[in-house]
C-alpha cells in the first residue's frame, strides 16, 4: 500500500479525501453507513455567529451532470456547533475542518476567536458563498477585498487558516496570490459557480433565490483549470474541489496542483463515493509503483 | 439495523395505467425494516441526484418492498424503462413514517400519485379506518382492490366524475366528517389538497398528519436544501422533508 | 402557427435559432443534410484579417455533459472568406452573421471594413475567444477593454454591430452595459468558459493547448444566469447561448431574456438539433397559446 | 446520395475477443455508399460527442455494414452493451478512403484495432494483394481468417510471438520488402507503426496511404477540430482528419 497521508500546513490527514462543505453536514448522518475515521477529512457546513435559516425553498435544481444549490448558509449558529456537534466530531480520528462565513469583517473575526480555543484542526473561510446577498460573496471577488479580510482574520486565527475561493472571478490566480500575500496557510477551491434554470411551465426561476451555485460534475474542468492556474501562481497548498466524482478525478486535481481534494456533490449521487475514491487512488499508485500520494501533487506535464 | 445504500433486483413489474408504474423490489433488510410513510431514494440512470419514491408496501416475509411511481421527468421516465430481474441503486429507508396505532381508527386520504405512500399505512389502524382517494378520472385510478382488502370504507372521487363521487377528496371529506369522526387522519397528495385536509382537520379537532414533498439532494439530513417551513412552540424556522418527514404534524406546517 | 420571426436590431430572422460561430463553418458542410436556409441565422466561423493556422492538436477533450476545445481561430482570412465563402451563403435565405476576431483594435477595425460592403447582415465581435494567446480574451474581461473596443469598431462598422461576451469575468452585467454604452446594438453571450483536462496516464493535458473553452449542457445554468443578468441590465437585444441542446433550453434562454438563440456543440451531438429546436418552440407557442414567439422574450417571472 | 444521420438496427453482434465487438448493422443506403476506408460516427449514450469507428465490411446485396471496435473508454463502453435488435444512431459515410484499384497490388498493414479498416479495402485491390497483421497477442488476434479469404498472403506478428513472427508489422515489412514488391501500401494502426512503415514506404518507392486518427467532434469538417498536419506544395498547415482524411498520402503528413 503506498502512502496516502499528506500534510497540510502542519495538518496530517490520512488520506488526501476531504468531504466537501455544506454537503456533509456534520457528518453525523453519513456515519450511519461507514465509520468517517476513514476520511482524510470533514469540511464542516459553514456556520456563522448567528443562527441562519437559509433561503426559501426550493433549494436546488437539476442541471445537466449538476446540480444548483441555494441553501444560503442554514446553520446553527457557531456557538452551537461548538456545543453540539464539534465534541462528537472531535471524538473522531478524523481532521476537522470549521467552514465559516459572515456578513462583516468582525463576523469572520469573531467566529475565528470562538473556534481558537477549540479543537477544530483547520478553519476554512467561506468568503465565496454566492447564495447570500450581504458579504459573502463580496469579499471573495476582488483581490482587494480577499487580502483584507484574509489579513484581518489572520491576525486573530491560531488555527492554520484556508481561504477558500470563488470562481466567479476574472483571474483567479490574482485573488489566489492576494490570498497567499495576507497570510493564509492554504488555498481551497473552487466554491460553486453561479447559475439559474427556469420552469418553462410556471415561467419562474426553479430556485426561490432565483440563482443558485452550480456543482458536480459540470464544473470538473473549470476547477482543475482553476487549480492548476493557481498552482502555478502560489507556493501554499491547494485543497481542490468542484465536480470530483471518480478516482480518476482526484488523480487529475492532484496533478494539476492539489495536495488534497474536498468532495460534495459526489455524496449525493453515491455516498460511497469518497470511499471508492481513496480505493482507487491507492490502487492507482499502486499499479504505476507511485510509492508516496505526494509524489503526484502538481506533476501535471504541461506541454 | 440501519439505513442501507445497495443495489436490489426488481422482482415484479407492473403498470397499472399508461404513466404509473409498480415495481416489487427484493431486499429483505429494507422490508425488515421500513414504515409506513417512509421513502427510498433511486439512482437513476446518469443522473445527478436520486429520486425519492415512498414505499407503498412492505413485505418482510418475503421480504419484498413495493414502490409506485409515475413519469413526472427525466429521472421516473429513466426508472420506468427499467426491466424485471434489473437492479436498482436504492437508499432507504429515509424519513420518518406515520405514527401508526393498531387502536386508532384513521382515515386516510391520498390524492393522484399521493395514494401510494398511505397503503402500508392503511394496515396499521384499526380495522374500522377508512380512505378516501382522489385522481384526475377512472383512467388515473390505481391502488383501489388494495385499498379495499385493508380499509373498513374506501370512497373515491375524481375530478371528472367517471368514477366515484365528481370533485375533489376534500369534498368527500367535509361530507364524511359530517356524520362520522375519526381519531387520526394521514394524507399524501398535492400541497392545496393537504392544505385542505389540514383545515378541515383543525375544525374537526382531529389529529391529522400529511406527507410532505420537496426537492431532494442528500435524503438523509445532510445538505439542508429539503426545507419545508415549520413551527414549533411558536416559532417559525425550516425543517428538512427527508429527515424531520416526509410525515409532519399538519398543524405545525406553515402552508 | 405562431410568429417564430424576431427582429434584431433591424434585421429580420425568420426564426429566432441561429448556429453558433465555430461549430458550424460556413454552412456548407450541414446544408448537406438539410436547406440550412430553415434557419434563423448562421453565425459564421470566427475570422481574422490574416490567414490563421489554429492550435496544435489534440484539440479537443469531453467532459461531463460537454467538451472543451482548443481549435484557436483557424480560418482562411477574412479575404478568402469573402471570396469563397460568402457568396454561397449570401445566395440563401438565411441571416449571415459574420464573427471576427483579432489581435489589436487596429486589426478589429480593419476586419470590419472589409465586411463593411459586402452582403453580411450583422458582424459579431469575438472579444472573447480564450483560445488565441494576444488580444483575444484580454479585450473582453473588463469593461473598459470592452467600451475601447466597441466603440473604435462602432466608428467604422455600417453593419449592426453584435459584441460577444466572455463568461470568464467577476461581472457579466458590467461589462454588457459597456459594450452597450459604447455603441453595441446587441449583445451575445455566453462565449466558452476556460478548462481543463489532464490525461492521468500520461500526465500530460489532453488539449495540446493545455487550457480549452468548455461548451455543451454542463454551461446551460452559468449561461441562462448571465443572459438574466444581462437583460436586468441593458436595453439592446440579447443573443443566447451556451449549452443548448433541446427546445426547452431555447424557451429557459428566451425567458431569461434572449431575442433569439445561438446553438453550438449540440450539432456534433446531433446535427438535426436546430430543427428540432425549431419545431419543439412553435409546439410549445401553439399548446400555450401564444401567438408570437417575441412575447417570451425576458418573460420570467423572478422572485 | 450523400452522407446520413439516423437510426439504424444492429442485426449480428459478435465478440471475437475479450475487449473487442463486431456489429453488423442493417442500413441499406449507408453500405450502398460506403467506401474502403471510410468511417462512420456514432452516438454512444449521453455522450456528447460521437464516437468515429471505421467501416471494417460492406455488403450492398445485404444492406449491411460492419464495424469491429475495441473498448477504450466510456464511449466504446456503451457500444459494447448494445444488443442485437438495438437501434444505434449513425452519421456516415464520413471521410475519404482508400483509394482502391483492381489493378493495383496493394500491401495492406493493420495493427491491433487498425485490423478491421484494411478488411474492406482487401478486395478492392488486386487479388495478388497481401496483408500484415499485427496484434499483442494471439489472444487479441482478430479477423485473420477474412483477410485470408481475400488476400494471397496473410502475415502476421505478435509481440509476444504467440501467433506467426514475434515482433512488429515493421520487422515482417522489412523483411518481405527485401523480396517482393508492391504496388501501394495501406496502412492503419498506431501512429508510430504508421510513421515506420510511411518511411520503409519512402524507401521503396512504394506509394503509401496511412489511415490517420484523431479526436473529433462534427465528423464532417465544419469544427476544426481534428486537426493533423500535413504538408502540400511544400507548404505545412493543417488538415482535417474527418474531411480531407482520415486516409492520407504518407508522404504528406508531417509526422
Ligand atoms: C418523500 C417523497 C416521496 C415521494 N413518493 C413518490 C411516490 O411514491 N411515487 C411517485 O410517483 N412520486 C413520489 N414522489 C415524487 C417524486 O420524487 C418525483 O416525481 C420525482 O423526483 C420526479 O423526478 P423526475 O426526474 O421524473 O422529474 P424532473 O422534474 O425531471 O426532476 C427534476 C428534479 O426535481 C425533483 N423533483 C421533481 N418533482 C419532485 C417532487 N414532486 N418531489 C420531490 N422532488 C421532485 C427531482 O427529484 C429532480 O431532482 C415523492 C417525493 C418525495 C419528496
Ligand atoms: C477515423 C477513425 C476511425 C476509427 N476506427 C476505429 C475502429 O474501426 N475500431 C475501433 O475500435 N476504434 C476506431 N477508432 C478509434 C475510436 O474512435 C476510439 O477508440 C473511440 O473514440 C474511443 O472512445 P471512448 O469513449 O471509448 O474513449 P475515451 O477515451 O473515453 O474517449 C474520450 C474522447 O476521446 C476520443 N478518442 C479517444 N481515443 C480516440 C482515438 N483513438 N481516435 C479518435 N478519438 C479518440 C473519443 O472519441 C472521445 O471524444 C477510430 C478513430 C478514428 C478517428
Ligand atoms: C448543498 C450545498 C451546500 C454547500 N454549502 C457550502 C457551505 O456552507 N460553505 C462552503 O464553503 N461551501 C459550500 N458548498 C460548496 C461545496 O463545498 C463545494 O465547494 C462545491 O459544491 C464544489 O464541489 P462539488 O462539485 O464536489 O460539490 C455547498 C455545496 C452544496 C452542493
Ligand atoms: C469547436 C468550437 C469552436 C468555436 N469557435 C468560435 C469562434 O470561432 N468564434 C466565437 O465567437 N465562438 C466560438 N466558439 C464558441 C461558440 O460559438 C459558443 O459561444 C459556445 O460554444 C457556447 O455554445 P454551445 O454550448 O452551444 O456550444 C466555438 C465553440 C466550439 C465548440
Ligand atoms: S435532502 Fe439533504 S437534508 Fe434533506
Ligand atoms: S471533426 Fe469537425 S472538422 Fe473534423
Amino acid at each position: 500500500m503506498a502512502n496516502l497521508s499528506v500534510n497540510i500546513a502542519g495538518v496530517e490527514f490520512k488520506n488526501p479525501v476531504i468531504t466537501a462543505s455544506g454537503t456533509y453536514g456534520f457528518g453525523r448522518e453519513y456515519n450511519e453507513f461507514f465509520p468517517i475515521e476513514r476520511l482524510g477529512g470533514i469540511s464542516c457546513k459553514g456556520t456563522t455567529i448567528e443562527v441562519r435559516q437559509g433561503n426559501p425553498p426550493p433549494r436546488i435544481a437539476e442541471t445537466p451532470s449538476g446540480i444548483i444549490n441555494s441553501v444560503g448558509l442554514q446553520n446553527p449558529g457557531i456557538e452551537r456547533f461548538i456545543k453540539e456537534d464539534l465534541p462528537w466530531l472531535l471524538n473522531r480520528d478524523i481532521i476537522v475542518i470549521a467552514n465559516i462565513a459572515g456578513r462583516t469583517y468582525e463576523d469572520y473575526c469573531t467566529a475565528v476567536e470562538m473556534l481558537n480555543d477549540t479543537g477544530v484542526n483547520m478553519i476554512e473561510l467561506n468568503i465565496s458563498c454566492p447564495n447570500v446577498k450581504e458579504g459573502g460573496v463580496t469579499f471573495g471577488t476582488s483581490s482587494g477585498g480577499v487580502e483584507k479580510i484574509t489579513s484581518l482574520v489572520r491576525r486573530v486565527c491560531k488555527k492554520p487558516l484556508i481561504v477558500k475561493l470563488s470562481p466567479n472571478v476574472t483571474d483567479i490566480s490574482e485573488i489566489a496570490a492576494a490570498a497567499e500575500c495576507a497570510g493564509a496557510d492554504c488555498i481551497s477551491l473552487i466554491n460553486t459557480i453561479t447559475g439559474m434554470r427556469i420552469d418553462i411551465n410556471t415561467r419562474r426561476p426553479v430556485l426561490r433565490n432565483n440563482t443558485g451555485g452550480l456543482s458536480g460534475p459540470a464544473v470538473f474542468p473549470v476547477a482543475v483549470r482553476m487549480v492548476w492556474q493557481v498552482a502555478n501562481r502560489v507556493k501554499i497548498p491547494i485543497i481542490g474541489m468542484g465536480g470530483i466524482s471518480k478516482w480518476q478525478d482526484t488523480v487529475e486535481m492532484m496533478l494539476a496542483g492539489a495536495s488534497a481534494v474536498q468532495i460534495g456533490t459526489a455524496n449525493f449521487t453515491d455516498l460511497y463515493t469518497p470511499l471508492k475514491v481513496i480505493e482507487g487512488l491507492d490502487k492507482y499508485l499502486e499499479k504505476n509503483s507511485i510509492a508516496d500520494v505526494n509524489d503526484i501533487v502538481g506533476k501535471v506535464d504541461a506541454w | 439495523m440501519g439505513k442501507i445504500q445497495d443495489e436490489f433486483k426488481i422482482v415484479n413489474k407492473l403498470q397499472p395505467t399508461e404513466t404509473c408504474f409498480d415495481y416489487s423490489i427484493y431486499c429483505p433488510e429494507l422490508a425488515e425494516i421500513t414504515q409506513a410513510g417512509q421513502f427510498v431514494h433511486i439512482y437513476c440512470g446518469e443522473k445527478t441526484l436520486r429520486r425519492p419514491i415512498s414505499v407503498c408496501q412492505t413485505n418482510k416475509q418475503k421480504g419484498i418492498i413495493r414502490i409506485v411511481f409515475e413519469i413526472r421527468g427525466e429521472g421516473t421516465l429513466w426508472l420506468s424503462k427499467r426491466k424485471k430481474g434489473e437492479f436498482l441503486n436504492i437508499l432507504g429507508p429515509l424519513g420518518n413514517g406515520f405514527p401508526t396505532d393498531k387502536n386508532k381508527k384513521a382515515l386516510l386520504i391520498g390524492g393522484g400519485i399521493g395514494v401510494p405512500p398511505l397503503l402500508e399505512c392503511s394496515k396499521c389502524y384499526s380495522s374500522e379506518s377508512s380512505s378516501i382517494l382522489g385522481f384526475r378520472s377512472q383512467e388515473n385510478a390505481i391502488l383501489i382492490e388494495d385499498f379495499i382488502k385493508n380499509c373498513a370504507e374506501v370512497y373515491i372521487a375524481t375530478e371528472d366524475g367517471t368514477l366515484g363521487t365528481k370533485g375533489f377528496v376534500t369534498d368527500v371529506l367535509n361530507d364524511l366528517l359530517a356524520h362520522e369522526t375519526f381519531d387520526v387522519i394521514c394524507a399524501c397528495g398535492p400541497t392545496p389538497m393537504l392544505k385542505a385536509v389540514s383545515h378541515a382537520a383543525l375544525c374537526n379537532s382531529i389529529e391529522c398528519f400529511v406527507s410532505m414533498e420537496e426537492r431532494m439532494a442528500c435524503g438523509i439530513g445532510a445538505c439542508l436544501v429539503c426545507a419545508c417551513k415549520t413551527k414549533k412552540d411558536g416559532k417559525e424556522g425550516y425543517s428538512h422533508v427527508c429527515k424531520n418527514g416526509p410525515v409532519f404534524n399538519a398543524q405545525e406546517v406553515v402552508w
